[in-house]
């Protein structure tokens, strides 16, 4: 059980809650995924760093499912490679079917990274992919600002005063991944 | 006739003995109409369509507990989709609890309508007729199509309560541990369970139409229907104030009825809260709505209310620890909320109010409406007096002292549904910039949370009020009164536009206020889809708080676009009872412009809508669990939703596939022909995270099989457009929508063909401008889009 | 009469195109008795009595869990009675829960006797006449006392549903978010629900009484029922088997008589679980009772099943996948459980068969009850063939592989609701000791939670279920068939020894068997009372289970108890729904004894029976919604109950506190005089540990305040035998209920006015031999105690 | 939040739940407390040691509620000093109430281990406590070998191979408690 209290105090699922990390264990975990995923979502669009840092880990060969008004972000930066507009919702939906075919078309995924969506419905999809993408496993990650119990793994809560902590630990994260052929 | 009416008793000569009651009087059907196949369904009769529309959208579950807690062999673990004591799974306990919702969401719904018919049928007579005007033949198309009634006065409806709680309690059988077994099987019975509440709210809202004459296509009614005041900023404090809560207006139309008699109308302010607000201005014309739920707690707490009026549903739990804050003497009218109080229905007046007045009570129970208005407005007259030197709004002082105090310690945001960062905007208003903190104002629900954990013991609600109090002084907004049914006339207008797609669809935004940024939002996916040309239909609370927002000229949405059911209209249908109208016109569609059978024919109605009705409903702040059963009572009609994403706790979406081609299959009923269709509607049920991302999503759930290409080039023209407005791109599925170049609006045509060519490897015949290959299908002006083998009109 | 029925269709001459229906015939109700003044009573009708009753035994919560997650504000953290962010407390909230579960469990009830009620009509029509012979005249008490109706036939019992339905659903509409607010009130529409909820029952079990003939006071029936086989060890495995499993008998029954009409009874073994085998051994003779609930799993996993069928209720939510694993092919018979499957009513049964006996599909729905006989037999008959070669008990060496693969790790004990030592057991098991894990065999529930946790993939019921394989074969025991109402007669013999004391009570065993350590225990409560001359009437899976032990004759209890309802009788009074005539049983103490009026009379019965009527519902097991139902229907009516340790998980009890004693003022109704009376009954609704505990707290809950001394003495002499025998002690609190010396046992009278003296300070005048000071009152034979002041005959 | 797995896996109660502590920590809060009493269950009488344990806290001054049928543990050992049977609902149901007088007739307590009662009954109670008698506060522990989550505080699950080492932690709580007037 995680040590942490939930950025929703009353988000308290059950006997099986996510271990808070550090970046450094996501990105060994990223690096050695058979086909990791990145879901994104609007909140990335609060500050230009955290779109850079969407890009950074895509550019490692990492695809990115751009959920709510994300794809601005984005677009506006012109980055292009690798990133779809995918409702949090239907992604979700499709995680957890063993035999989509992913974004690319060439299957699911098995490591899934979930960054700046909103709290409560980032739990909740997290919270069904913990429940029933469990064969084969599909492994869930929040590297949000929140500790998330229905993740498998969390960074803990910031508060806004902890913003410059935060995106060290994304700096961290980044770099802490293994590029890969995309 | 006259003589003889249900529960009528008389006898018989050699039966002397015995006294006959007359149960229902059935007038020779064949008048209106043959009875279809499916006259007051049970559970298993419609299940075949339940599971026609779960094959395509399919339910998906995200639990908000991974545990079962609701027999003592638990809790259970369910984690994983493992299974508990009893032998359920995580999947299908979702489906239960979401059923489990629904029961809750439709027992409101039923409950409120019984108990509004037997006061109805106590101060009216059972004979009240059904009779909304010139314009509306077809008075109660739900009430025909599922119970095969055609109700004629408001006694009628009896008998659809009697079918709506038997079936109520078929269903909540089902929930008991070791029953159910199938999530899909959940699923079918919350279908049914939605279809039954549809149903309540028609009644419901029939028959208080009819004892009321709210509006509806007498003179002064349907797009005419006047505006009203909305919002904190337009009651009159300096009068003496009555707040009604809650739905059921009875209570409420008495204290109209008595200020009217006694000539206090512009002497007494009576406000609302909710949905009895939105009645109350159907049946009393001075009537004010103050706010819709999310406002709840800071208008009382604001003090205005000199006398606090409830009734059912949607009242703070803690209604009357509030009111005693304020010094607020609190009436409950109704026995499914009566707060401990005493009971004093029956007692003399005098007595009643004298005891409320002198605080020797905080409240009291007056369960018969009638006996409501003298108590509340002769109680307000007189705390008016008393409470008048009550200041509830902090001192500036007390502001500066307590955002002083705050340590930053983050507790109330983790309070917080919606996560606000309440301390840093308290450090900001210390340093003296209250505006982050007047900004959280509209982003709060009002819902308190974080009071109780401050462990300094800020009042943060009133912190946060007062910072806002000056923009709150100002919330001034207008409204159309619910204008109820749309008309027949109305529909044989738009049928066709409708079906054929010119006009890209009815957008209907209803429910609660549980939105993830604030009011706003709703004001703006009216705005955009009213100024798109839809018809935007709404009730309950977005109705509400849509009205708060202005254009640039100061106009509200009401007061810049019409009222009728036509392309560019923004109507205001009436409270959450009132959105039956809305299926009630797609409904219409079905039998007025296309001509199908109404009585007892659910399932081909559904089916119709489904593939050729482009309507969506929007829940934008859907919180309760009455819109859980009104969604799926929207659903199992073939209307999809889109809702906000605190929605996404309601655990289940229907979320359909656009990459199985094989969930896309229709049949043409023309000649028994197989199709695979684009993924139109996609969902029937989706959460989206921002207003941003709805936008287009919701235009997108407007697509239908039938479009004719010219409605396909416009729903694809608003369906492009918001993408590149909202998310500045295309969407990646804009081509699924296409079948032929006529599909595409003329304006972009030559660039969307290079496009098809281009990103998706479309053929085009760039000669003739045409699509050689890509699309799903092509268009075929005949087709005959259907789910339902039976209607196969000869099999090829 | 016999011309015009209900439901029947005239014409009047004038009136020719309208046709009258006729709803109720309505018999002159002066014949039978004047209406009380609360007939079909509403939510707030019979709220002051609760609240009498609830501020004497206020309502007590432990929270299962410390979180809402029933809207979408939610999840809400209500620690430490915080509010949610609808304002509701802990407090309230759990009376929420606590109104849920008793929606749940009264709506499985009522909509099983609604179902059942219609399946009835349709087979035997309107008139099947409520008539159980010359014992009873009082036909249906509940039903007269709620509703103020008289029921002849059992169509009259469509009113009583109405009824029921309506109210649950005006009680299910305050469990929407934003309702109720006041924990008592809550507890009200609990008890409200209960009341409902035993009304019920109460019907559902006249009309299959009635329509099938069930034992009632005609020959053969009430004392002189026949026993039947109970346990697995007595379904003839040579034989095709039949499993049913629920609670509606009509499937079940249908296929008694195709074997009966075919011959075929000795050749094919009906065997049942839960409340469907009870009522099944009422219809069809040759009916055997596989298990209760707790042994469900076990004996499906067994294999012993050539065909399961399932109606509703405590039927395992996995049934068919566990069917399936043994290739038992499943008829689902009702729309409340589908598990997914094709609904295949009015189909060729051959095909049905067929596709059943090849596998093609692993079972079928049949809502047809008529339909069920032919299909389960002759699928059993085939299935029987195809399945004599299968094994599904585990070989030796299988257990041995499985034992010794354990690794203690201990999660299935952390799996285990009742934290079972498996892995221990295991172990012994592999060291050659089996003896550790057949003995869990009993004390495991049956759920399946452990499986699904072991790491090693251990079959945890099939390894244990071999280790107690010897045993299990020889489970063999003997019960009563559910013998019904009881009868006038009876009552009018009881009814004085009963009010009096000397029968020092009704001990009313009923419902589930989470037990905390095995049936046993529920042998071991029957056989206590039933030896000191209790009334011990059984119902449910206690009445099962208490017939698997024998004493050391080889003798069941029922076998070596009479079944009269009179001292030291062990009643099977039948399923859960029968549980309904314990309530009737005390309503006509009060009625027939008493003279009390019934008709729409519940407070002063209730009044009554709180009073006077030494009678507490034991449910040791108490598992499902439907307990909690149950159990506040008892407390309405004025009647405690003691439940087992699991029982804390339902979250609330009503405890009364002995140390106040302004609780206990009662008034005499001969004068108006208040009383303050000892503690009794002390508890309305009390968990105990163990049964140890248990026993004693029984006993103590059948002091009644109209005891007389020959009465009290005889309570009191059990009370301090029962906790000298159990706890080794005297209870602390026995002289509470010494009023008087002739209260005291005279055997031990002496030694107990010396403690009184010596422990509690008592002055004694021992020459006279009576009590000078000390009791909380004195004996005096004319109290008439009652809590309504409506009932004080003279003021004084 | 708790590191430990509840002794009944799906027995999470939410945000508040209890700490593991050492026998120590126990017993100086008992030390300290005002008024503690010791309310003890039937699962006490499984070995003598556990009545012993029971009846050696009495000795330091400590009221015991014998709750289920324990009382018979401390009969047959002929102790009867300041030991009282109690129903553990009614018990409980007394102990929320501020009012109430106590064994003694002195008043409520503000301290209450629980010991030797049935897993699930027990944690009932202790949410009871937790949730409603807080004003003023009463602290509930459970000594028992399970992880008591509704309990402020409580040991970890023990496993019957680690019934020694369970009994060397109740002897050093007994050890650690200061006597007191009775
Ligand atoms: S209903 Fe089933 S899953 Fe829920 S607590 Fe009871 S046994 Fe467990
Ligand atoms: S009242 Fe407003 S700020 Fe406070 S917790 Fe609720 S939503 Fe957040
Ligand atoms: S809980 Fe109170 S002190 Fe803490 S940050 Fe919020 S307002 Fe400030
Ligand atoms: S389902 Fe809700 S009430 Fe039950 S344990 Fe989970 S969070 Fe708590
Ligand atoms: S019903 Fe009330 S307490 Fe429960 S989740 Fe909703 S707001 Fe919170
Ligand atoms: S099946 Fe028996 S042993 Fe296994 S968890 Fe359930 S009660 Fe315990
Ligand atoms: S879970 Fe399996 S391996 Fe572990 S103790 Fe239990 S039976 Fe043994
Ligand atoms: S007694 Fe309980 S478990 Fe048994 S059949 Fe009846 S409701 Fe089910």
């Amino acid at each position: 059980m995680g040590m942490e209290i939930p950025f929703d105090v009353a988000n308290i699922p059950g006997p099986e809650m996510g271990e808070v990390v550090s970046p450094e264990v996501i990105g060994s975990y990223i690096s050695n995924a058979e086909r990791p995923l990145l879901v994104v979502g609007s909140e990335i669009l609060r500050d230009k760093f955290f779109i850079e840092i969407a890009i950074e880990i895509g550019k490692k060969g990492i695809p990115i499912a751009a959920t709510g008004h994300s794809i601005r972000g984005f677009v506006d930066t012109e980055y292009a490679d690798n990133v779809m507009y995918y409702n949090l919702h239907d992604l979700t939906n499709c995680l957890r079917d063993p035999n989509w075919k992913g974004l690319d078309g060439k299957g699911n995924y098995d490591f899934v990274i979930f960054f700046g969506i909103l709290y409560y419905y980032a739990s909740q999809m997290l919270s069904c992919i913990k429940n029933f993408a469990t064969d084969p496993l599909i492994r869930a990650v929040s590297i949000d600002r929140y500790y998330h119990p229905n993740a498998r793994m969390s960074f803990s809560n910031f508060t806004p005063r902890m913003e410059e902590e935060y995106k060290a630990m994304l700096n961290r994260l980044v770099k802490s991944i293994r590029g890969r052929q995309k | 006739m006259d003589k003889i009416k249900k529960g009528d008793l008389f006898s018989i000569s050699g039966l002397e003995n015995v006294r006959i009651s007359i149960g229902g009087i059935v007038e020779e059907e064949k008048e209106w109409e043959p009875m279809g196949p499916h006259p007051m369904p049970r559970i298993a009769t419609l299940r075949d369509w339940d599971f026609k529309l779960l094959n395509r959208y399919k339910p998906f579950y995200a639990p908000v507990c991974d545990m079962c807690c609701l027999c003592t062999y638990g809790k259970c673990d369910l984690t994983g989709n493992k299974k508990g004591a009893c032998g359920i799974k995580m999947d299908a306990q979702q489906g239960r609890i979401v059923l489990l919702a629904c029961l809750v969401g439709c027992s409101a719904h039923c409950g409120h309508g019984r108990h509004l018919l037997h006061d109805m049928i106590k101060k009216f007579g059972r004979d009240v007729p059904i009779d909304f005007g010139p314009e509306v033949d077809i008075e109660a198309p739900l009430t025909r199509l599922i119970c095969g009634i055609k109700p004629r006065t408001i006694a009628d409806f009896e008998q659809v309560f009697d079918y709506i709680e038997e079936q109520i309690v078929q269903l909540a059988d089902a929930l008991h541990t070791g029953q159910e077994g199938s999530y899909m099987d959940f699923e079918s019975k919350s279908l049914h369970m939605g279809m039954l509440d549809s149903l309540n709210k028609e009644a419901a809202d029939i028959i208080q139409i009819a004892c009321y004459g709210m509006p509806s296509s007498l003179p002064g009614g349907g797009p005419d229907v006047p505006l009203v005041d909305v919002g904190i900023g337009t009651i009159d404090t300096d009068k003496p104030v009555i707040i009604v809560i809650g739905h059921n207006v009875p209570p409420a139309a008495d204290i109209g009825d008595y200020l009217t008699e006694n000539e206090l109308e512009d002497k007494v302010e009576l406000g609302g809260i909710c949905c009895t607000s939105i009645d109350t201005t159907r049946v009393y014309k001075k009537a004010k709505i103050a706010s819709a739920l999310g406002r709840q707690l800071r208008v009382i707490r604001a003090g205005i209310a000199d006398v606090i009026v409830i009734d059912e549903q949607c009242i703070r739990a803690d209604v009357l620890e509030l009111c005693q804050r304020v010094r607020s003497p609190m009436i409950a009218t109704n026995d499914k909320a009566m707060h401990g109080l005493v009971d004093r229905t029956d007692d003399d007046p005098d007595k009643i109010v004298d005891d409320l007045v002198s605080g020797r009570v905080p409240g009291v129970i007056i369960l018969e409406p009638d006996q409501v208005g003298e108590v509340a407005v002769r109680t307000a007259l007189q705390m008016d007096k008393k409470r008048r030197l009550l200041k509830f709004i902090l001192s500036d002082d007390e502001f500066k002292h307590y955002v002083n105090d705050c340590i930053l310690c983050g507790g109330c945001t983790l309070a917080c549904p919606n996560g606000l960062r309440i301390g840093e905007a308290n450090q900001s208003a210390a340093a003296g910039n209250i505006k982050p903190l007047a900004d959280l104002f509209d982003l709060c629900v009002g819902c308190g949370r974080c009071e109780q954990v401050c462990k300094k013991h800020i009042p943060i609600v009133d912190v946060m009020t007062k910072a806002a109090y000056p923009q709150l002084k100002e919330e001034k907004g207008r409204m159309r009164i619910g204008r109820g049914p749309i008309w027949d006339s109305e529909i044989r207008e738009v049928g066709a536009p409708l079906v054929l797609g010119t006009i890209p669809g009815i957008i209907a935004p209803i429910g609660c206020g549980n939105y993830p940024n604030g009011t706003k939002d709703a004001w703006l996916i009216v705005k955009e889809f009213a100024e798109r040309n839809y018809i935007v239909t709404l009730t309950g609370c977005m109705a509400i708080d849509c009205a708060l927002w202005k254009d640039e000229e100061g106009k509200t949405l009401y007061e810049a676009h019409h009222g009728r059911f036509d392309a560019g209209g923004v109507l205001n249908i009436g409270s959450c009872v009132s959105n039956a109208h809305i299926h009630d016109a797609a409904i219409k569609v079905a039998s007025i412009f296309a001509g199908r059978p109404l009585r007892g024919n659910y399932e081909e109605i559904a089916d119709y809508i489904l593939s050729r009705v482009g309507a969506c409903g929007v829940a934008w702040g859907a919180m309760s669990q009455k819109a859980a059963s009104i969604a799926s009572g929207f659903n199992r009609l073939g209307v999809p939703a889109v809702v906000g994403p605190h929605s996404a706790k309601y655990r289940r979406a229907f979320l359909g596939r656009a990459d199985l081609k094989e969930d896309w299959k229709l049949i043409d009923a023309s000649d028994g022909s197989e199709v695979y269709v684009e993924p139109g509607p996609q969902h029937l049920l989706v959460a989206c995270e921002t207003v941003e991302e709805a936008l287009p999503m919701i235009a997108k759930l407007c697509f239908r099989p039938s479009d004719t290409d010219r409605g396909r080039s416009g729903k694809l023209t608003h369906y492009i457009d918001l993408n590149l407005k909202y998310l500045n791109t295309y969407p990646p599925d804009w081509h699924l929508f296409v079948r032929t170049a006529s599909d595409l609006p003329l304006a972009t045509r030559n660039a969307l063909l290079k496009k098809l060519e281009d990103e998706h490897g479309w053929e085009i015949d760039w000669k003739m401008k045409k699509i050689r290959e890509g699309p799903i299908r092509g268009y075929d002006p005949s087709f005959n889009p259907t789910n339902l083998e039976r209607l196969i009109r000869e099999k090829k």
